[in-house]
């Protein structure tokens, strides 16, 4: 079984510096590929080397294949840790590893291919017997009538051998559907030489919530459910573990469906299995699988003391897991809030630029991801998240006021960040209460704006 | 750099080298200069060997800089740097040798994809600094030519 | 009751950090005095303010009540927090402050002058039924004879009019006894017009156990003890909580004596009673009473879960305790490393300088007070502790093992410091088992010597 | 300071003056030396008010230093600073006295301790900077004085 001495590190910003802070715990050296943008950034400083990738844009840094396996290869190391976000689920990466000898850290190409297209994604949890949004192919209007009676509005027309979104139609009342299923047909027809469409159920509003998985091929265990609905335009701002007042019945059904998920395609490594939860309803639809670290791994392990890229290093080293499900116990609540260079008052417009002063003390119950320093240039290049702010308590009251405490003792200057919005939402009633679901934030701005 | 001239630079240079001081920060809001004497790796004038170099050294933008011993012709490209054709054929260049703008100076590997690398300047090749058949990183001096 | 609303901190290095940390959790400004050495440190950046006291050497600036008093009032300061060592048990400060209507963050000046003085302290100590070295006055041979018997040698023959260590005769035998009473009575008389001695045990080695306790002038309550018995030349180097090895009974008498002390003497702040305690004998003696927060006071704040700084700033308010001794419990264990800007392999020689990299991330258990950043001065004027690292865990066993990884994880760059010495002690046979005594430090150095 | 003269400093001052910046941050070793425009408080040439300071005003060292205005006098110790030896007085020192070096200028007040503060330089007062009755932090500026 391989044991992996040096990881290149295909990434940046704070999830290069997570990587590397358990590399040194475990006692593995780590190449940081970087940008041009990045030769001082943090990583660069903390990885035993780094090796410039390209120019600052990441196409030609960041998100080249050629320039990874290259840069991995000439500097000796036998394991590619991707991070999250440019290449981590790139299948040509994983693939360009296994053809030249480098253990990619993260899943196999096949399980790439598995979840990489959300169609293929939607086959695979239907043959799983995890739920998707409810729908049914229809030929007649009739037979349209009847599955619009059973979903309910909104609804949504697709054409079944479209995709990506094209050719969809959203109907909101019973008045509309045939003139809109007649021309969703003839636009099929025409578009892809098939009439068929497909009716589904519009889901405008629920919990986001996902199930972490950790697999090693052979087990498929999971690491709980973290809630993600505190979201603006599709971009998570605020995490947490456990997902509040959700009914233990549904709890166990929504991470049994995420195991089933995994098994189904063979997944081995750490991943996440996303779902849309309506809980008045009880029911929750697959949204997709993410086939690598997330964001907010670490509220998951806040309330379950695992190290989860150690995990997945051991994972890819080919070690069986040296857990089950059941020594997989959760503690408390853990939050996480991710801080963003951008300027909340000017329409969320990033805010690049150099830190002057960055001070993030040892408080109980936080912990800090981030490669903020004094100093540290925040390029206009990349993602505007700068640091994340996790905090645990016995309970969510408790890492709510962990976090508040938080957003008023550190310090990071020189460049604006969403804190005050942090702040707002800390302490807000409907968050504080719980169990909020997507439709939350927007509304919290827009009461905000309207509040001098 | 509105303020800040070649001459002042030059300046500040003679400065330093007329004081015991190793480095020298100069900061005017964004811009920032750093200087340092020969001894430890120089920020301004890097001398290659990535693979014993804990930090990546500080790319020339194209076109080639100026340094002491010439420009310095950077690798456009991370990859694998060879100085000849194919193995056992003479170098592309040597020192001493004339180049021009378009002189193919060397070739870089990626993932089994050949790039010709050109001088881009015209002169004459002064030192062929990075090794055969090692991996370069993007901005890694290649050689360094003294232009006409 | 008064409202504090801006502190002084007459202090600077980690400990003004630490308070400015709690300071801006509860809303309080801070106005930091720094000294001209100290203009760019990281106290002087987060404080609210910070105002220049004096010049570099702690005589003209750390050390000047005039300064303090003048700078507090100038900024309109309403209490000074003295941090530990400087000012910080000094009475004339203490005593100023009432004068002009500052509050110090500490005890009253009667408190200062009742503990400020060993041998004072130690009269209160034996008032107080607390326990010291043992001994009597003797006025004959056979007496001393008698005594030694009781005692067991080494021994100790004191002037009973001497004071600060003069006069005093080690004996290590029976044979030596007669001739050193002889010489210690003579030298008595002609030194202090009284011939009268005291002998007493001479206490070679022991734990050095401290109990830290809370009172609001009231209730007096103690949050555990601390085993500091980790030093080299009187100098504490890791400090642990609770105390390990140590019996449930003697534990039980140790913090039940430090409580007297501070009840006896109307101790009202927060302050820590020192003993030297010998449990292969179940027996201890009273040190000494500091009248300050320790440097060490992190420990206890791990396994209690307390914020000492904000009980001292609330109890100096006025405000009575809000908690009964019971509401103390202990969860898990802590350990704290000093680190110093030294070099270990020079004999310690202190190695001042510019940090040109700092790094301490969040990892699980860790908690870093520190007032290095990346570009942070040590100057050569004060002391060499740059950093504690304290990790807590379910066990001592994992606090070890966590302080180690943190160890291989933190970097601290540009000076010479002392983490290979506390690595050597994380991994050393003696400390892991636990319970060391004060000789176990300087053995172990001796053993690195010898050990190539 | 060897390697750094006056020239070289009022050179730089006449650099930043021509530019576009507001800041610029000379670093030569330990020496580090930072101009600011007017505008923000100028940590070469505080201008008094600790008390709407959120940074202490770097020391000029004793003795006085050379700015565009003159030499500064910095206060010797913290304290509160007097104009005049009792109120309704007349003050020590007005704009265009001429002092010398054992002038008094002011008297510095620690706990109820009167402490006379000489000029220590002879030239012209150009300007009286820090406020009567107020606390000056140790090496604030007093006094401006143009040397002969």
């Amino acid at each position: 079984m391989p044991r992996i001495a040096r990881i290149f590190i295909a990434n940046r910003g704070e999830i290069a510096v997570r990587v590397i802070r358990t590399a040194r715990a475990i006692g593995i050296e780590t190449v940081l590929g970087v940008s041009e943008a990045d030769r001082d950034s943090l990583g660069a400083r903390l990885a035993d080397r780094a090796v410039c990738l390209g120019p600052a844009p990441a196409s030609q840094s960041y998100l080249s294949v050629g320039a990874v396996i290259e840069a991995a290869k000439g500097m000796g190391c036998d394991a590619i840790h991707p991070g999250y976000g440019f290449l981590s689920e790139n299948r040509d990466l994983a693939q360009a590893c296994a053809d030249v000898g480098l253990i990619f850290i993260g899943p196999s190409p096949d399980n790439l291919a598995a979840v990489g297209d959300k169609l293929t994604a939607r086959g695979h949890a239907r043959d799983a017997g995890v739920p998707l949004v409810p729908g049914a192919t229809v030929a007649t209007t009739e037979e349209a009538m009847r599955l619009a009676d059973e979903l309910g509005f909104p609804l949504l027309i697709k054409a079944v051998a479209g995709g990506g979104g094209r050719g969809m139609k959203r109907v909101d009342h019973a008045g509309e559907l045939a003139s809109q299923l007649d021309l969703a047909m003839s636009e099929a027809a025409a578009a892809f030489g098939d009439a068929r469409v497909y009716i589904e159920r519009l889901v405008t509003s629920g919990r986001h919530i996902e199930v972490q998985i950790l697999s090693d091929g052979m087990q498929v265990l999971h690491a709980g459910e973290r809630d993600c609905s505190i979201q603006r335009r599709y971009q998570k701002v605020v995490e947490e573990a456990p997902a509040p007042h959700l009914p233990d019945t549904l709890r166990a059904a929504i991470l049994e469906a995420g195991c089933a998920f995994a098994r189904h395609i063979g997944y081995r490594s750490l991943g996440t299995v996303e779902f849309l939860v309506d809980v008045a309803r009880e029911e929750f639809y697959f949204l997709e699988m993410n086939a690598r670290v997330q964001v907010e791994h670490p509220v998951t392990e806040e309330v379950t003391g695992l190290d989860l890229i150690a995990l997945q290093i051991a994972i890819a080293e080919g070690q069986p897991l040296a857990l089950s499900q059941d020594d997989i116990g959760l503690v408390g609540h853990a939050i996480e809030c991710r801080l963003n260079a951008e300027d909340i008052g000017n329409n969320f417009m990033p805010s690049p630029g150099r830190v002057s002063d960055a001070w993030f003390p040892s408080l109980p119950g936080l912990r800090v991801d981030t490669h903020m320093q004094p100093g540290a240039m925040i390029p206009p290049h990349y993602d505007s998240m700068i640091a994340k702010l996790i905090t645990h308590g016995a309970t969510r009251a408790e890492a709510i006021a962990r976090m508040r405490d938080a957003l008023r003792v550190i310090r990071l200057e020189g460049v604006r960040t969403n804190a005050p919005l942090h702040a707002a939402i800390m302490e807000d009633a409907a968050f504080v209460a719980g169990g909020v679901d997507t439709t939350y934030l927007p509304d919290l701005l827009t009461r905000m704006d309207t509040t001098p | 750099m509105s303020g800040l001239t070649r001459e002042d630079i030059d300046y500040i240079l003679r400065l330093v080298d007329g004081s015991d001081f190793e480095e020298l920060t100069l900061e005017m809001g964004d811009l920032k200069l750093e200087l340092r004497k020969a001894g430890a790796p120089a920020p301004l004038a890097p001398s290659a060997e990535p693979a014993s170099t804990p930090r990546p050294a500080p790319a020339p933008a194209t076109p080639p800089e100026l340094t002491g011993e010439g420009l310095e012709v950077p690798a456009p490209l991370l990859g694998i740097f060879y100085h000849a054709p194919k193995p056992g054929a003479p170098p592309f260049v040597t020192v001493g040798d004339r180049v021009g703008p378009d002189s193919v100076i060397g070739i870089i590997e990626v993932m089994k994809l050949m790039n010709q690398v050109t001088a881009g300047v015209t002169g004459l090749v002064t030192e062929i600094v990075a090794p055969n058949g090692e991996m370069v990183e993007h901005g890694q001096t290649l050689i360094r030519v003294k232009p006409d």
